[in-house]
């Protein structure tokens, strides 16, 4: 197993084995998003309080808990490419980065588009919306602490080590935005998740597993480009099909 | 004000329009971007190949 | 003795140097040679750990200097394009200062008489930043004369010196060499030491 | 051990003295705070209970943003004329070195700031008690806006923009320490208990002691490849 | 005429080039902006009627202080590699050159602040008109922060820890833009007109555009002496 | 021409020369010798005018160069220790911005040129800040061969050059002399030109 394990750590044989799966987790992310939304917004029946509203819920939780699940892959790819030294990990985590910034940003904008009609405003400084903003900053600091850095090898570990540091004071600033949050505001209205109709919750996952097989296809295809470009002076790419033609 | 109303009269399209177009575009961005690098990156590599072969 | 084997190093898409070997006993000096941009500093930042090698092995005593750390650098002395002194603070200061950081703390004659040597006498309590080029690169060249490392590793030593700070330096070397010292170092100008051996980087 | 406090001494030392040869820059920070948290009165208008009601947030801010502008400099200096590649050689422990150069950013940028604290308490018409809370939250939260400051520099180091860089890597970080700090004053103005919030700064000092150093020493090595 | 024309158009070509180089600048001046006004809800708390009143106050010292911190960097750069020395020694205009200078720091710094605006006034819940007055009190006063902190940064030029010393310089300077960019604001919610407001801030970028690219070169050569 | 007349200048409580008188004719050139500190840098900024004298006039084609201000920088050209490079352009980028500065756009064709001829082949399109010590002052040096100054002060043009680049330079100031150029320059190393006359600081 651990030899097998090595073997695709290697971007030798990781960048084909990458290019045969992508088509598949894209072709299945499509076809989970078609299904999720027509479940969604045919099948599901409307709300009874938020009427046809809550039907932002099918994309806001997928991609608010895909932006907080990226931000650990992405400081575990990073923290094993410190520790091990492995290039790939470290690419991956770089590819996993705007990604996660990306689904960080839908899960703000939906959830914006959403508190219009519910609590009449864009945006209140609730801990949770507030918590999401600063992954966002976190997503950003790393992002923009990699691109400041030109030799590839220095903006890797340099970004790994924000990561880790940043993964680690995740929960410290979520649990001390929450408790500042609740400290003065008895409570700020909130969507009840009460025992959720069950076409609702197939719905939801449909579109979890959509968004999830998205992302890998994305950070997948980002990844074959990153390794192109670090490993440019090497021989195997030379001799790749794509790259002679 | 008149976005409110609008939002009432409309509320699937209101969510449709803001949501789910928004984050599909996102989306259909991200893999524009995503594609035109690996073009550049490709092309990038095949000049460096080219530059060391006629070294 | 330091001892590189088969060291590889590049920068950027660029090798510089690949299967370099070199050795270097107690009182030898060795110039490495080669054109501007032939990869001379990097050569001599990857000695003091500063750049990771591609692949090969710098061993000193034996030991690969990756595990000796700090007891490497307790032997070893880098002097780089920069001069390391501080603007604000004076000669004396700067000196004692440096030594301090090498674990050896420098009393107060002892420092101005090892500026004196330099050529600094009556400068010595000038912030540094008003000294000329060369006035602070001899600065910084005093702690060859106070910092007790085995192996000196220096690049470009005589960059805006004068012909006297020349000469001085180069009966410090030889100083440095009878007393079982190493040397490494790249310069453009002429240096006179008895016995330097050169590598050069094609 | 004793060693190892030697050479905590010699930097802490350094690094006064040259604070003291650049005297400007000590008194700038502080009148940069004093500044930032004047100019909110001009900005928001006078009316007394929402400066009152602003105050804390507005000097907790004040504080940081000071410290995260004097930030830039922590290594920047050594790095650029070479000290630094010196220190990195030297055959002493780089993270006793590293937090002696925090405990020197320290005296420097954050003690002066809570000793000012009650002036600009004042002018908000805080309480007594409320600016005794808020000093003291001060006093256990701006070191460690100094230490987690210090791994960011680390890492910016030498790359350009870098002030600004930093504070985009940093200020997230700082956010709970901000928190608890103005959740203090809140708490004791609303006649809550203060010592919830006071031993969770405390911890998370505690913590940044036993950690950032450590941290730092290794985004200097990483940056100096 | 056209030759002075030429030389601008150099200058703000150079720099923006540099600016694209160093994309992660521009960037960050930006979310640090972002960062800084979002920063003031976790001081203060997340009521919203007190968020809405200081918002403006909030937006505009946030501003502020993001065109300052950029302006550390508007000559330093060029001081510290040499460039400059060969500016004061080009057979041309200093004024125009600094004015170019301006120009792109401007474009750079201070134009995305106005554009992200509309974001951040939404998230303190501000009216749809208020967010309007500011962002046109922003456009109008943002070029006079970028020029006034000119002056200030060739003046601190060279000196360690300049950039607080540029704040503390600069800073007094920028109150009045400070204070007609708010009223403006003030105004409009309270139903006042804002256009004495407005028309002030026009003539101060007048009368800026006149003065201060020639103080700026005066302050540049005395800088370099 | 050039005309130094009664010229004094002090640093801090140091006075470093006074009554230094020199003339500069088209066709010559002219090294200022002296022991590091002894004032060269200060003397060549002054001429410049970043330094004002004590005492003394400078004058160029015999109007004193602070009323000429702008017309004398269009004839003159200043290398210092500095080489007024930005680490992020590329090598081409910044020969042609500095080109532009002193009012004289330059193609890139051009540019490429006298990159070439500075031997940087290979290495025009590179961020500058990647290359080595020397091949930042090469680009430095470049304008030499771009820019249509009369006079030329040059403040240690050959620190980090190695020999080949040193010959270089040594065929450019001749060059430059034979057009009816003017050079003053200093430098600790050898440098060969012909007709160099010398003035030394004692
Ligand atoms: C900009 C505004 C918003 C942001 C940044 C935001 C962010 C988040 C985040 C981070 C989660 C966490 C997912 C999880 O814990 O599993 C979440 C979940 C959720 N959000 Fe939002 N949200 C916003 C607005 C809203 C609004 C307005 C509503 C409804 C009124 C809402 C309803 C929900 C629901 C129902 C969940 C799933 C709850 C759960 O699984 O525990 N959100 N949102
Ligand atoms: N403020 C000051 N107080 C005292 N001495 C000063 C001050 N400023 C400069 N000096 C002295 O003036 C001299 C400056 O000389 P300059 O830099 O012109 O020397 P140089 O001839 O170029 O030397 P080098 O060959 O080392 O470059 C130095 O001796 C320096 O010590
Ligand atoms: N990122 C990069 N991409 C391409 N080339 C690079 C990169 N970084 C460094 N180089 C090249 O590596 C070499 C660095 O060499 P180094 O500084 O070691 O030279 P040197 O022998 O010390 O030269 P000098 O005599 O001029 O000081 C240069 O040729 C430089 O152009
Ligand atoms: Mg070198
Ligand atoms: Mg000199």
């Amino acid at each position: 197993m651990a030899i097998n394990w090595f073997k695709y750590s290697a971007p030798t044989t990781f960048y084909p084995l990458a290019g045969k799966l992508i088509p598949w987790f894209a072709a299945s992310s499509a076809i989970l998003f078609a299904a999720g939304l027509y479940l969604g917004f045919v099948v599901a029946p409307s709300d009874a309080t938020q009427g046809e509203f809550y039907r932002i819920i099918y994309i806001h939780v997928p991609s608010s808990i895909l932006s907080m699940f990226l931000y650990l892959v992405m400081a575990g790819y990073a923290a094993l490419g410190l520790i091990f030294n492995t290039r790939l990990s470290s690419m991956m985590a770089s590819a996993v980065a705007p990604t996660g910034a990306l689904f960080a940003f839908i899960a703000l904008w939906t959830g914006a588009l959403w508190g219009k009609p519910m609590w009449g405003a864009w945006w209140v400084w609730d801990a949770r919306l507030t918590s999401e903003l600063i992954l966002l900053f976190l997503y950003l600091g790393f992002i923009a602490l990699h691109a400041s850095i030109d030799d590839p090898r220095r903006a890797d570990r340099a970004a790994a080590l924000l990561a880790i540091v940043g993964s680690v004071n995740v929960p410290i600033i979520y649990f001390s935005v929450k408790w500042w949050n609740t400290l003065h505001q008895g409570s700020t209205i909130k969507f009840t998740g009460t025992s959720m109709q069950v076409t609702m919750q197939q719905s939801m996952f449909t579109m979890l597993a959509a968004c999830w097989l998205y992302a890998i296809a994305i950070i997948l295809m980002r990844v074959r480009s990153i390794i192109l470009e670090r490993e440019r002076n090497t021989k195997w790419i030379t001799e790749l099909a794509e790259v002679k033609k | 004000m008149s976005l409110d109303i609008w939002m009432r009269e409309n509320p699937l399209t209101y969510v449709w329009v803001g949501s789910y177009a928004v984050a599909l575009l996102v989306f259909a961005i991200e893999v524009a971007m995503v594609v035109h690098k690996r073009k550049i990156t490709l092309q990038q590599v095949r000049l460096l190949i080219e530059a060391e072969e006629s070294a | 003795m330091l001892e590189v084997s088969n060291l590889a190093c590049s920068r950027g898409d660029h090798r510089l140097f690949s299967g370099l070997n070199l050795e270097l006993h107690p009182g030898q000096i060795m110039q490495i040679l080669g054109a501007n941009g032939s990869g001379k500093t990097s050569l001599l930042r990857t000695l003091c750990g500063f750049i990771q090698p591609d692949e090969g092995k710098i061993a000193w005593e034996g030991s690969d200097v990756r595990d000796l750390g700090e007891d490497y650098f307790a032997e070893m002395m880098y002097l780089g394009h920069l001069n390391a002194i501080k603007d604000e603070l004076s000669a004396l200061e700067n000196l004692r200062i440096s030594a301090g950081l090498s674990g050896l703390p420098l009393n107060e004659a002892d420092a101005i008489a090892a500026l004196r040597r330099m050529g600094l006498k009556g400068r010595e309590r000038l912030p540094v930043k008003v000294l000329s080029q060369g006035q602070q690169r001899r600065v910084a060249l005093a702690r060859l004369l106070v910092i007790k490392a085995r192996l000196w590793i220096l690049d470009e030593p005589l960059t805006a010196l004068d012909v006297n700070a020349v000469a001085l330096i180069e009966g410090v070397l030889a100083e440095h060499l009878a007393g079982q010292g190493m040397v490494i170092f790249t310069t453009h100008q002429p240096l006179n030491v008895a016995g330097v051996r050169s590598l050069s980087l094609s | 051990m004793k060693n190892l406090f030697g050479l905590l001494l010699l930097i802490v030392r350094r690094d006064l003295l040259l604070a003291m040869r650049r005297r400007a820059d000590v008194l700038t920070t502080l009148i940069f705070f004093v500044m930032v948290v004047s100019l909110f009165p001009l900005g928001v208008g006078p009316e007394t209970d929402m400066l009152r009601k602003m105050a804390p947030g507005v000097l907790w801010v004040a504080a940081l943003l000071a410290s995260m502008l004097s930030l830039g400099r922590l290594f920047s200096a050594d790095y650029l004329d070479g000290t630094l590649e010196q220190m990195l050689l030297a055959p002493q422990s780089l993270s006793v070195l590293v937090l002696g150069k925090m405990a020197s950013h320290w005296m420097v940028s954050g003690l002066p700031l809570v000793l000012m604290t009650p002036v600009l308490g004042l002018q908000f018409d805080m309480s007594v008690q409320a600016i005794g809370v808020l000093m003291l939250g001060l006093l256990l939260g701006t070191p460690i806006l100094s230490m987690i400051g210090a791994i960011g520099a680390a890492l910016t180091l030498g790359l350009r923009g870098g002030g600004v860089l930093l504070s985009l890597l940093v200020l997230p970080l700082c956010i709970p320490v901000l928190i608890f700090g103005t959740g203090a004053v809140q708490a004791v103005t609303s006649g809550l208990s203060i010592s919830s919030h006071l031993s969770l700064l405390g911890a998370l000092l505690v913590l940044a002691v036993a950690f950032t150093p450590w941290v730092t020493a290794q985004a200097l090595r990483i940056s100096m490849e």
